[in-house]
């Protein structure tokens, strides 16, 4: 999506991200933050609120000289505790945003996410709200091993009252904040890692991006292949091989998976004929089997050949650097499978 | 405290005893009823009783108001009528019915209204004290001089969540009050065996917090100490727990057999049957007549009997509402 | 399946159950069983040994008596305390099955499930292994409502490391758990609440049922129905009722989700040419999805029709009797599916 | 207990000393080589040195053989050594080498070692209490006599998974110490601000066992309050809890600009190295020349060099062997 007559600037996905809570935090004096070094070392009598860390990748660096302890909340290791915490906040009167360090950790308060804040309006018959948003970091290729590298989005869009979004651009990640912020519901954020540093033109102003709008991150003719985070990049270098071998692929970026844009999947599926796949969560039950499933129930008529998925293996994610490239989906591995249907 | 010793309780003049002695009815002729109606049929799913315990919620409810909130358990519906819950609509809820408190979705254990500040019983044990922690900031951050309260059983004191919100309660000195109602078992499991701390209260000084032990039997005595502990919340002073020893007249729930149990251990607990001692103190001490008691008692029979009629009358909810109410939008 | 030469008698799902850990319990010494009143009032003075709850659906009754307080072990209710302490005793040499009461608690104890537990053969290099069973409840239908009510096999189906079972029956009950317990891996068996008292043959001995076969409860040519757990029996009524149509169903029982008999599903697809999945899962990221993808892949030129699946919708499950109705899947929604794609 | 005043200490002779001196020496050398080859680019992924805390794994390590089990953290490299894993095997594990412990499926975060009794780092802070619980209990099961040690941080204290395994340790008396690493700091957080407790050792009376604060630079004093606790366990008593105040000499991660703390406090903490002290008690007692212990520093220098070395030029694993060891069999 290219912002129509906005003034944008370069930025880093990171600084997106930064920039899109420094603004819902000063239009909205309900919005804290709060995770585990979000501040980070602010409570260091030496340091005051100077040069506090902003947690162990620096994404939230900063925001504790603007806006002070009290709502840059550092916690305790805590995650159940301060997940929690940011659910009944929420259901109280504050719009908290919450920092899960590592999607990985989502098995020490999942119940608090899916039990307590996701069900909470359902259970209550619609009268009580969650407008929480939970970031997390997600992906393999930094080699931070098994237990902090995962996806696992799938995991959440499974559940119902649960929204999930996984911006790829810097653009996209600070527009999809934004509106997940301002969102009325429990809306889990999922950061890409090895996004963090990529730079991009970054709009400038506070205007969101819709959460369940799809976007085509490259239009072709041939092949329609939907990925999914920092797979829309593998899928684009992908499609830059096929090119070579005149096959024209649109690449269409869903963007939130929760709330899912089936018609933009679906118009690009009755474009094109061909349908691959690529996440890099792992296989089964996942947002590749679900966007499979859907498509051959209500897009079958349209397809000229089987549904390729491209994903990681049903493995955990290996330390080891070869490991785990032959972990994560390559442009290599994406462009055999369109090359396998056509 | 004992009754017979307790002299004027603080705080606690004519109109506010008979109405704290109308809500403890209240409870137990609710509890009463749901249990014959369960084993009716008309109530489905799993149902838990409070019967026995009115003296812990009415206590610390007493000093709450709807700027306040709680957060209850699997156990819930005596916390939600001290907190002002509609009857009716808690018993339409019971029974499943649109005009349930939630519409039918939630069920006895499921029970909420946020409006009354009462945030969701919860089938979760232990589920409610990080939610308590965060209606505790909310009111922190806002400045609402609100305060948030946290039940919680003794099976539940066991659980992380149980550590960690009152680790974070404590660094964030967060105006929160966490009771735990320990009724003697989780389930079929007596607390000697589950719990290591031979009181509760004890544990908080792991998190250099007051602890606080009272008879929950003793609604003087259960009012007192919430007190305290809510004041000292309310100025900012940080969270205290508070352990009333209490007991449960009917079995874990609705159809358990209670073998753990001796009839014995049950008729001691009667003896000191916790609405009775406010009776037995608001007579002896010419607070009330029994003309004035008993007219309350006929008085909250009524209400319930109503509520029940009311309930059975009323719609089912529409097959198609089972889609609504999960997201604002979508 | 029908046992071959073996003796069957009649018992419930529960009593199958019971018996399997029986069995098991009798033949290795290293097997214990842990929960919440999995003996239940066993260490209340004046019950002694006699007359233990067994947890609260009386399925684990009586095994205290047989086995004694050092094997039947009653835990506080610490979930990720004592699932991961069984973890740790699967890693160090015994066989431990721990009972979480109802799936949807897990979320108070899923990091030592998936992080811990079913990773660690992996991240150890081969060099470990976890046969841990965590027996769990699922399911609809006895108004339990929003926290007591779900299914959620596919989240642990999603996760690496673990196998998932889900039997229908109590012969599949009785003879997949004790392939389950003596299975080396990390193995979540799925009981579902509304079967316990469901009674069928059950084979006498100590057979277990391999884990990754499926099941074919009813031979048919016209369109095959790939059903989970209690909606097998919803299926076989909607086959019932589609029979008077003169459709003739074919309902394939995977009775393990990982591993899953692709085999099975694939060759029924093969001779009926249309397909039907019964999950009453959520619907997203689901087993019923993952199936259809798979079958999307593997046998897209085998299909005639759109690929249907019918599930719970997505939504938490609601308490009160119509809408729960609403919810799990009939077997008229089930035969409205077949007739759509016929 | 101070290093100049402590007398001899009670179980420690000349050759006990030597070779708890030889693991502490590993585990510097070991560390400092980790973050020298960390910038050098030849480790990938998060790595957390132990340097500076190697008084409370060999001070506890020193009590177990291989039938005992431990579990370790993040931090973990220290702990894998003073339980005897091998070190080529965790330099090549490192690296993600074939030929590493874990065949460089696990990395730093990951390396274990069941056979030694290793039951793995963990990147899950809290995420090994529940674990060595479970080995407790297969030791009481069994009747193995052996015990469980879990090691685990500052920060960790305030998991849910703390509070969970003390109780269920406490309550099922199992044969396990869990020893709690006070560096000061989780992250960036300092100690002070994320956890309620002064000490965390007094979050033991919680559980009704026994708490214990020892000064984590001491090597005698963890040998002396670890040697206790594990006889205890061993005995059936059940677990304890030690707190070992500590300090870690390298940033949180290789990385961390380290800006919340001073070169001071780092400084302080370096005038009390827990080696030289155990170096300068050797000599002061006459338990060993300069000469030997100098000995002993070169032969672990050439070791873990050698070790790096060795490593540099092993295989790497083949691409395909991402898909083995998820299952026994599948
Ligand atoms: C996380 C979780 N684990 C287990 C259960 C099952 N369960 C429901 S109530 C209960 C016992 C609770 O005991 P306690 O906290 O003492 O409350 P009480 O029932 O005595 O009021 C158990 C084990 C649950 N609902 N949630
Ligand atoms: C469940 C979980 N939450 C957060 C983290 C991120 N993290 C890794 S180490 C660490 C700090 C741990 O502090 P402490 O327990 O004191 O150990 P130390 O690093 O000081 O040895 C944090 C927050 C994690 N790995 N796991
Ligand atoms: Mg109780
Ligand atoms: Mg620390």
């Amino acid at each position: 999506m290219v912002a129509t007559a906005t003034a944008t600037r370069q930025m880093t996905y990171a600084e997106a991200i930064n920039e899109a809570m420094r603004i819902a935090m000063r239009q909205d004096p309900t919005v804290v933050l709060m995770g585990e070094d979000v501040a980070g070392g602010a409570m260091v009598d030496h340091l005051g609120n100077e040069d506090a860390w902003g947690g162990p990748m620096g994404v939230t660096k900063g925001l504790v000289q603007e806006f002070g302890r009290n709502r840059i909340l550092d916690t305790p290791i805590t995650e159940a505790g301060f997940i929690g915490a940011a659910v009944g906040a929420a259901a109280t009167g504050l719009r908290p945003i919450a920092e899960l360090m590592f999607v990985d950790f989502f098995g020490c308060c999942m119940d608090q996410i899916f039990d307590q804040g996701a069900k909470l309006r359902y259970m209550f018959g619609g009268k009580a709200k969650c407008p929480v948003v939970i970031r997390t970091m997600i992906g393999a290729g930094v080699n931070a091993a098994g237990q902090h590298s995962g996806c696992h989005y799938s995991v959440f869009t499974h559940m119902p009252g649960i929204k999930t979004v996984v911006p790829s651009t810097p653009a996209d990640a600070k527009g999809l904040l934004l509106s997940a912020i301002r969102d009325d519901d429990l809306v889990m954020f999922f950061e890409n890692k090895v996004l963090y540093a990529m730079k991009g033109e970054v709009p400038e102003g506070d205007e969101g991006i819709p959460l369940g709008k799809a976007d085509i991150k490259r239009e072709g003719s041939d092949v329609t292949i939907v990925a999914i985070s920092r797979m829309v990049h593998q899928s684009l270098a992908a499609a830059r091989m096929l090119e070579a071998d005149g096959i024209d692929v649109e690449v269409i970026d869903p963007r939130t998976l929760s709330p899912l844009d089936e018609d933009a999947i679906l118009s690009s599926v009755a474009k094109t004929h061909h349908l691959v796949i690529v996440d890099e969560d792992n296989p089964r039950c996942s947002c590749a089997t679900d966007i499979a499933a859907m498509v051959a129930d209500k897009g079958f008529d349209l397809l000229d050949a089987p549904i390729k998925m491209v994903t990681a293996p049903h493995t955990p994610v290996p330390f080891s650097p070869p490991l785990e490239q032959a972990y994560v989906p390559s442009p290599e591995r994406i462009a055999e499978a369109v090359r396998s249907i056509l | 405290m004992s009754v017979t010793e307790s002299p004027a309780v603080a705080g606690i003049d004519k109109s506010k005893l008979l109405e704290m002695y109308e809500r403890m009815v209240q409870i137990r002729t609710f509890e009463d009823a749901a249990g014959k109606h369960f084993a009716d049929g008309l109530v489905p799913g799993f149902v838990h009783l409070y019967a026995g315990e009115e003296a812990v919620a009415v206590g610390v409810c007493s000093h709450l108001t709807d700027r306040d909130y709680i957060t209850s358990t699997h156990r819930g519906h005596g916390h939600c009528i001290a907190k002002g819950v509609d009857i009716p609509g808690m018993v339409a809820e019971l029974m499943g019915k649109a005009t349930g408190v939630c519409k039918g979705k939630g069920g006895s254990m499921h029970i909420a209204d946020v409006e009354k500040g009462m945030l969701g019983a919860n089938g979760i044990v232990g589920g409610g004290l990080p939610l308590a922690c965060g209606a505790a900031l909310t009111a922190k951050t806002l400045g609402t001089g609100g305060v948030a309260v946290s039940f919680f059983g003794d099976g539940a004191s066991n659980q992380g969540t149980f550590h960690e919100a009152l680790n974070l309660a404590a660094i964030w000195k967060l105006p929160v009050v966490f009771v735990c109602e320990n009724n003697g078992y989780a389930e079929s499991t007596p607390v000697h065996y589950h719990c290591s701390a031979t009181d509760i209260a004890n544990r908080a000084a792991a998190y250099e917090i007051p602890g606080v032990v009272v008879d929950g039997l003793d609604l003087f005595a259960v009012y007192e100490a919430a007190g305290e502990a809510i004041a000292r919340a309310r100025r900012g002073e940080g969270p205290t727990l508070i352990e009333a020893k209490t007991y449960r007249y009917y079995g874990h729930f609705q159809g358990d057999t209670v073998t753990y149990r001796t009839e014995e251990e049950l008729n001691q607990y009667r003896q000191r049957d916790a609405i009775q001692r406010v009776r037995k103190y608001a007579l002896e001490h010419g607070l009330a007549t029994a003309e004035e008691l008993d007219a309350i008692d006929a008085r909250v029979k009524e209400q319930v009997d109503a509520a029940w009629e009311a309930a059975k009358a009323a719609p089912w909810p529409d097959p198609e509402d089972v889609l609504e109410d999960v997201y604002v939008s979508y």
